[in-house]
């Protein structure tokens, strides 16, 4: 009997429909499944600072949910993550870390290092043992140089000269194991970020379509979005427009919009509340 | 530091009185009169309507509320308290029912009222209810009922009673005139008549609603109570008539 | 299981043996209505086994089609057969022109409900049998042995995952016959079924609309109105609907109609009469 | 226990006044003083930096202060609860981003940092922040400026000043603002302003400019860029008060 | 397995339920009221886990009467249905959620309309023109599509009502004793025995 | 998800957008109402589509009109697609671990008239997408039908055929979908709707 109103976000998790979904999962319902990225991601670091690449497909069992869809967030200026696993934990893991970067660097007025942010990812990921399905690599470069890591889902962490995660992981590596060497230069590097995620893409059922790219050095990230497109669609050969009229119609309502001019006038300085006028 | 705001307004002064419930009955006192009569198998509560001003709409001000389908409450003193009561004590209704299904009975409901009341005295950082209540209705056993409350929690049951404005003269002339057994229609008349020593400009200014033994509510037309009210004045005429001449001799 | 290995070791003897099967004067039915050859799993439990593969529950369990609703029901002029045409695979629509009425021969009609592939084999299975029991005894089988047969049949399978509930129908010298027949074992004669997930929407139309003396018109109408509200209701049932009718010189098909066409059709006469 | 003691200190005094809040804005007017100036291409805000003591590392000290990308903010008071505010307006920011992922518009960050220091009003136990606030913002809307007083009030200015030498410095503005000026102009007319009742040597390290300028794009997939709040270094100072002397 | 009904027509819905009680594999009562009236105008059936029905429905009664002694104003069917819906739908996931399948029939006096909400225990509603509820619903929802005009009478009504209760006790393998039913119209709420 | 079913699919014409949903509500495999919309106006040129557990369906219908209402008072202006969008995805991914069981489709013109359609999973993983995006029971089928019949830059009309098509053919091969149609086309200055003729079973 008290005020109907939703209350607003308190943040954090909300655990309501646990009891419930359990009950309608004992009565035999299907519970529906959360949108994956079968992913093939990959980091290097090279001679002036760190390549990390991406496929970019996300799947939802065996249907291509997204075919063109970014894995590779921005974390804070000098650093940017990759993530498999669970795309919506991905998703919000990196926003809500790249918030508490955010919230960092403006209070203390300088750039964040990565494994501040590598521990902060870890320390979240570990609270929730498991439960939140993000494994990520996180590349960046801070004042101690370029540095690359690798985060499970369960909060371990790995700090590596090359890296692959996700279900394309394997093939990423073999193309890494046999071509990388320390000190790449920046061209050798790129080519072979793309043709490792291009072993994920072609041999990976659940990685596909595109590459993309990020190189980060010490002043200088670029964003290579959609690097690579070894599969582009071919163009469809005919048109399938319907004539107009073949859906048949019961019912047909059209709002027309109205641009509604408004001339406000001003209105003088609210003097409500000016107890302390100015 | 803080600590020494927390503790209950209303605390005894040296000659043992509670003040603020001293205050909280003067602000009883001057709240529009109130009046509750007991018939034989009728109640009725009768107000005191302040007229309203001409641009406010009469249907906002209301001093008799309903708390369930077979009780009333009518109240003298300040309607935003009485609005917080009123709704504390139809939640106990419903919740009542819910938990036990029965309705409320009379004497209940008024010692709800009472206690939330009573507790208002005796919290810390609260001042009491500046109000006074009558409470009318039939419980299952069919027989009226009239309770009345007041800031301190004190309440007890009548015959007829008036709180509010002028309540002690009202409340003379009732036990001057209460008979016992009165139909429908003479405690009606009783409960304007008594109104009428406090209000001068007649039926407009009255508003009574009533309870028979079907324990539904009734609320009185204007014109009802006119005819009622013209009924007293034609009376009160032929007392006069009648005491006219008895001078004259 | 000692049962099923024998008949499973008898199945592995050549079939074709004519001198023996052959050689049989006379009607063996034991011989006759012998089990067609099944392999079976050889598995310890072969019942367990194939239960945990077609219970609906399992993970990887095969899928059987389930959704359906057939009626048929005897009235004066004879026995009127309506089903639906909708198979469906969990709640994917294989297919909307199913034919549900299997003509096992021109004077018996066989519905399908429950797993598609299991009515239309055993049902094939028995319009053999019928026509070897025609030849030898030169006489048309009765309606009621060969729902027998086809109930003998299917119960030896009992609980591997057979999942059937069919009508049988036709005219034979006792005249118009109707027996439900399911892979439970059940047979049932009667006057009015209908099966499948959408039967009971048929009944409660069937039911009330149902008068034995109706005519033959009204007594298709009645059929089709009744497999039309299933299909609105019942999720699994759907297509269109085929409507038989079984009289004396034998079955007649009295037509498809698209459940589109009948829906706004239907919506476009006045509702019945409530009596 | 924060229940129990629910009595508001700030409470009407017998002539229907808040004196808390009035105190508070005395220590406001107090504070050295703040300039904020809206041009027509972005806004800029200015205040003095008086360190207490020349033995005070000054580059450690700040008063204008970045909030979100596209806003930042200056004050005039005590400098200790300015930082709460800064703190909690830049968790509000990222709370906003967070739900919406968009930077918050000036108007709702301001709306967010006015209601906590309403709250501070009205609530139990605790005191009026003894702040003005000077908020610059840059969003699609275009720029805004506003000024937060203790009493959760708030108003959008085209140029105004907060602190001790506010009258003057209002007078100052008024005769110089004009609705076309430009960034640069505002920059130059808010350090003369800052000027006017300068008690020492105004220098690069004794003042504080933050501007915010450009205008919003829109990007290819839709999203819209805002521009950049920045705090203008030392040496940028240094240039701007050389081209005034 | 219990059984409700509920139909509108012209200018009336009725909404019927049997008026079985039944523990585990005994019947324990036969005339149980398996409704509750929530307003003048209001009536809500229900049916679903034994205790879980008229608790629900009684806190919602409560609920309502407060509502409409609070404001002086009777609630409309809609908003009665939909402050249900809403607080099943929060019970659900509450650590004790009520599993109770409910009917609101109702009369909206103000736009002379009847109405009835149907809703399940999973808080999903939808406002039809009949509804059913309980295994009863599998036979005669095909016939309420047959036989149901919006025009129909009160008359036509209870005889449609009655032809669903008579296949019920032809086709269900349950006992199915008497069905009460309710209508409500402008007037307000009555009582038919079936 | 299949407890109800339903289905919703949304598309990108040239300077509009359409999205469509059946109007089944089931309960497995009973049809209880063929009225059941699935698509609800945000604002004026944007909606949102919810196809899935018919509770959470309304639940969250009414949690979005709160919320949406509450930022057009709080903020003086109409959300936009893509932050409703962000909004609606934070709102999901609260319920991480407990999900609603929908998956939201948003679809609407900025304030510039640019299209902006969506999709998110139950948890609020959003998929930005420049032609289509299918959601509810049917989304195999939608998946097949959208992959073949819509081309880029299709005027208001022709979409609407083709957004139609799409979805009939697709709901006519589920079970749990159908039972009738709504489409909305949304244009610079027109809102488009339309009740579909479908098959009834």
């Amino acid at each position: 009997m008290t005020s109907r109103l939703p209350s607003q976000a308190k943040g954090g998790f909300n655990f309501d429909n646990h009891v419930r979904n359990a009950a309608m999962e004992g009565k035999g319902a299907a519970l529906p499944k959360a949108t994956k990225t079968g992913t093939t991601i990959v980091g290097l670091i090279y001679k002036d600072g760190v390549v990390l690449g991406a496929d970019t497909r996300a799947t939802a069992g065996p249907i291509v949910a997204d075919k063109n869809c970014e894995k590779i967030h921005y974390l804070a200026p000098n650093m940017y993550c990759c993530g498999a696993g669970t795309a919506a934990d991905t998703e919000m893991t990196t926003s809500l870390i790249s918030s508490q970067l955010e919230l960092h660097r403006l209070a203390t007025g300088r750039q964040a290092r990565i494994v501040t942010a590598m521990t902060l990812l870890k320390q979240m990921l570990f609270k929730y043992q498991g439960h939140i399905g993000a494994a990520l690599i996180l590349g960046g470069v801070d004042i101690s140089g370029p540095q690359l890591y690798t985060i499970y889902p369960h909060g371990s962490t790995d700090k590596l000269p090359y890296v692959t995660m996700g279900s394309g992981s394997l093939n990423a590596m073999s193309v890494f194991e046999s071509r990388w060497t320390p000190n790449m230069d920046r061209e050798s590097a790129i080519e072979l970020v793309k043709d490792a995620i291009e072993a994920g893409i072609f041999n990976d059922l659940g990685s596909g379509s595109n590459v993309d790219v990020v190189v980060l050095t010490k002043d200088k990230v670029d964003v290579l979005r959609n690097y690579a497109r070894p599969n582009e669609r071919g163009v469809k050969e005919a048109s399938y427009v319907f004539r107009r009229g073949t859906t048949q119609v019961l019912k047909t309502s059209i709002r027309d919009m109205v641009d509604i001019k408004e001339t406000v006038e001003s209105i003088a300085t609210s003097t409500a509340m000016e107890v302390d006028a100015v | 530091m803080a600590g020494s705001y927390d503790r209950a307004l209303t605390i005894f002064s040296p000659d043992g009185h509670l003040f603020q419930v001293d205050y909280a009955l003067e602000a009883v006192r001057k709240g529009s009169c109130v009046v509750g009569v007991r018939g034989k198998d009728v109640v009725v509560l009768g107000v005191e309507k302040k007229s309203v001003l001409k641009l406010q709409d009469d249907r906002t001000v209301k001093k008799i509320c309903m708390l369930d389908d077979h009780v009333c409450l009518a109240f003298a003193g300040l309607s935003a308290d009485a609005r917080v009561l009123v709704n504390k004590a139809r939640i106990e209704c419903q919740s009542h029912r819910l938990t036990v299904e029965d309705a409320v009975s009379i004497e209940y409901i008024t010692r709800h009222i009472a206690g939330v009341q009573q507790k208002y005295t005796q919290s810390g950082g609260v001042r009491p209810f500046g109000i006074s209540t009558l409470i009318m209705g039939f419980d299952s056993d069919k027989v009226p009922k009239l309770y009345q409350t007041d800031p301190s929690g004190v309440y007890s049951a009548w015959k007829a009673n008036a709180i509010g404005r002028s309540s002690k003269t009202v409340r003379e002339f009732l036990e001057k005139n209460y008979k016992e057994d009165m139909t429908r229609d003479e405690t009606v008349k009783l409960a304007i008549k008594s109104l009428l020593e406090v209000v001068q400009t007649g039926a407009k200014n009255i508003e009574i609603a009533l309870m028979g033994e079907d324990a539904k509510i009734q609320r009185l037309e204007l014109s009802e109570v006119e005819k009622v009210v013209a009924e007293i004045e034609a009376e009160n005429e032929k007392e006069k008539e009648k005491a006219k001449p008895s001078q004259q001799q | 299981m000692d049962a099923l290995v024998s008949k499973y070791a008898h199945s592995s003897a050549s079939p074709l043996d004519s001198s023996e099967g052959f050689s049989q004067a006379g009607f063996d039915a034991a011989q006759q209505f012998a089990l067609p050859m099944f392999d079976i799993p050889m598995v310890s439990n072969p019942i367990d086994f194939l239960r945990a593969h077609t219970d609906p529950s399992a993970e990887n369990r095969i899928r059987i089609q389930h959704g359906t609703t057939t009626l048929a029901f005897k009235f004066q002029g004879g026995i009127v057969v309506a089903v639906d045409s909708r198979a469906s695979g969990g709640s994917y629509i294989a297919s909307q022109t199913v034919k549900k009425v299997i003509e096992i021969n021109p004077y018996l009609l066989g519905t399908m409900a429950g797993g598609a592939a299991d009515c239309q084999y055993w049902e094939r299975e028995l319009g053999r049998r019928c026509r070897l029991y025609e030849l030898r005894n030169k006489e048309r089988i009765s309606v009621a042995a060969a729902s027998k047969i086809l109930s003998n049949m299917v119960y030896d399978y009992k609980g591997m995952g057979l999942s059937m509930g069919t009508m049988i129908t036709g005219w034979d010298k006792t005249g118009p016959a109707l027996y439900y027949v399911d892979s439970d074992g059940s047979r049932l004669k009667g006057e009015r079924f209908s099966v499948g997930s959408g039967s009971t929407f048929a009944y409660g139309v069937l039911d009330t609309g149902y008068d034995f003396d109706m005519s033959v018109d009204d007594a298709i109408a009645l059929g089709k109105r009744s497999i039309y509200h299933a299909c609105h209701r019942d999720a699994y049932s759907g297509g269109s609907v085929n409507v038989f009718h079984v009289k004396e010189s034998g079955w007649e098909f009295k037509g498809n109609f698209d459940f589109d066409k009948l829906h706004w059709d239907y919506q476009a006469q006045p509702k019945g009469q409530i009596v | 226990m924060a229940d129990r003691y629910s009595f508001s200190l700030t409470t009407f005094s017998p002539s229907g006044k808040l004196v808390q809040i009035e105190y508070a804005l005395n220590v406001v007017s107090q504070g050295v003083t703040s300039i904020g100036i809206k041009a027509t291409n972005g806004i800029v805000i200015a205040t003095e930096k008086k360190a207490v003591s020349t033995l005070i590392d000054d580059s450690s000290l700040e008063k204008v202060s970045v909030i979100s990308k596209n806003i930042g903010m200056v004050y005039s008071g005590m400098g200790p609860d300015y930082r709460v505010l800064v703190n909690k307006a830049r968790k509000a920011a990222q709370a906003y981003k967070r739900v919406y992922m968009e930077e918050p518009p000036t108007a709702i960050l301001v709306k967010e940092i006015a209601s906590v220091m309403q709250e501070f009003t009205q609530s139990g136990g605790v005191r009026p922040f003894g702040v003005s606030l000077l908020i610059a913002g840059f969003d699609e809307s275009g720029p805004w400026l506003y000024q937060v007083d203790p009493s959760g009030s708030y108003w959008p200015w085209k140029a105004t000043a907060i602190g001790k030498n506010m009258v003057n410095a209002k007078t100052f503005l008024e005769k110089r603002y004009n609705e076309e000026i430009e960034l640069e102009d505002a920059i130059h007319t808010a350090i003369l302003t800052l000027k006017e009742g300068f008690e020492g040597q105004m220098t690069e390290n004794t003042i504080e400019i933050g501007v915010i300028t450009g205008s919003p794009t829109v990007q290819e997939d839709g999203v819209v860029v805002l521009p950049e709040f920045r705090k203008l270094s030392p040496n940028e100072i240094k240039d701007y008060l050389a081209n005034i002397a | 397995m219990e059984t409700l009904f509920g139909i509108t027509g012209k200018d009336f819905v009725i909404a019927a339920y049997d008026t079985k009680a039944v523990a585990s594999i005994t019947m324990m009562k036969i005339g149980e009221d398996k409704s509750r009236n929530l307003n003048d105008h209001s009536v809500m059936l229900y049916s679903g886990e034994p205790g879980d029905g008229v608790h629900f429905a009684e806190y919602i009664e409560r609920n309502v009467k407060l509502n409409g002694i609070r404001h002086g104003l009777e609630m409309s069917p809609k908003a009665v249905a939909s402050f249900a819906r809403r607080e099943l739908a929060d019970s659900l996931r509450s650590r004790k959620p009520y599993s109770v399948n409910l009917l609101i029939a109702g009369y909206d006096v103000k736009k002379d309309t009847p109405a009835l909400y149907w809703m399940d225990h999973l808080a999903s509603s939808a406002e039809v023109p009949f509804a059913a509820h309980g295994y009863g619903a599998y036979y005669c929802l095909s016939m309420m599509d047959r036989y149901h005009r919006p025009d129909i009478t009160e008359e036509e009504g209870i005889k449609l009502l009655k032809m669903c209760i008579n296949e019920l006790r032809t086709r269900m393998i349950l006992n199915m004793p008497d069905f009460v039913a309710k209508v409500v119209t402008k007037e307000g709420i009555r009582v038919v025995q079936l | 998800m299949e407890y109800n079913g339903g289905a919703v699919v949304a598309m990108v014409g040239k300077n509009c957008v359409a999205i469509a949903c059946d109007k089944r509500l089931g309960v497995q495999a009973m049809t209880i109402s063929t009225e059941f919309k699935k698509i609800f106006q945000a604002t004026p040129k944007t909606y949102l589509g919810l196809p899935g557990l018919a509770t959470d369906v309304q639940t969250l219908a009414e949690k979005f009109r709160f919320k949406i209402n509450m930022y057009k008072l709080k903020e003086e202006r109409e959300i936009e697609p893509r932050t409703l969008a962000h909004l609606v995805s934070s709102t999901l991914y609260e319920r991480r671990f407990g999900p609603w069981f929908t998956e939201p489709v948003v679809a609407g013109l900025d304030k510039n008239n640019n299209p902006f359609i969506c999709n998110t999973d139950t948890i609020g993983c959003i998929n930005f997408a420049k032609d289509f995006v299918v959601s509810g029971t049917s989304t195999n089928q939608l998946y097949g039908m959208c992959e073949s019949l819509w081309e880029p830059d299709l005027e208001p009309e022709d979409l609407f055929e083709t957004i139609s098509q799409a979805l009939m053919n697709a709901v006519d091969r589920d079970c749990l979908a159908g039972w009738g149609a709504e489409v909305v086309v949304i244009t610079p200055d027109k809102i488009i709707t339309r009740t579909l003729k479908s098959r009834m079973d």
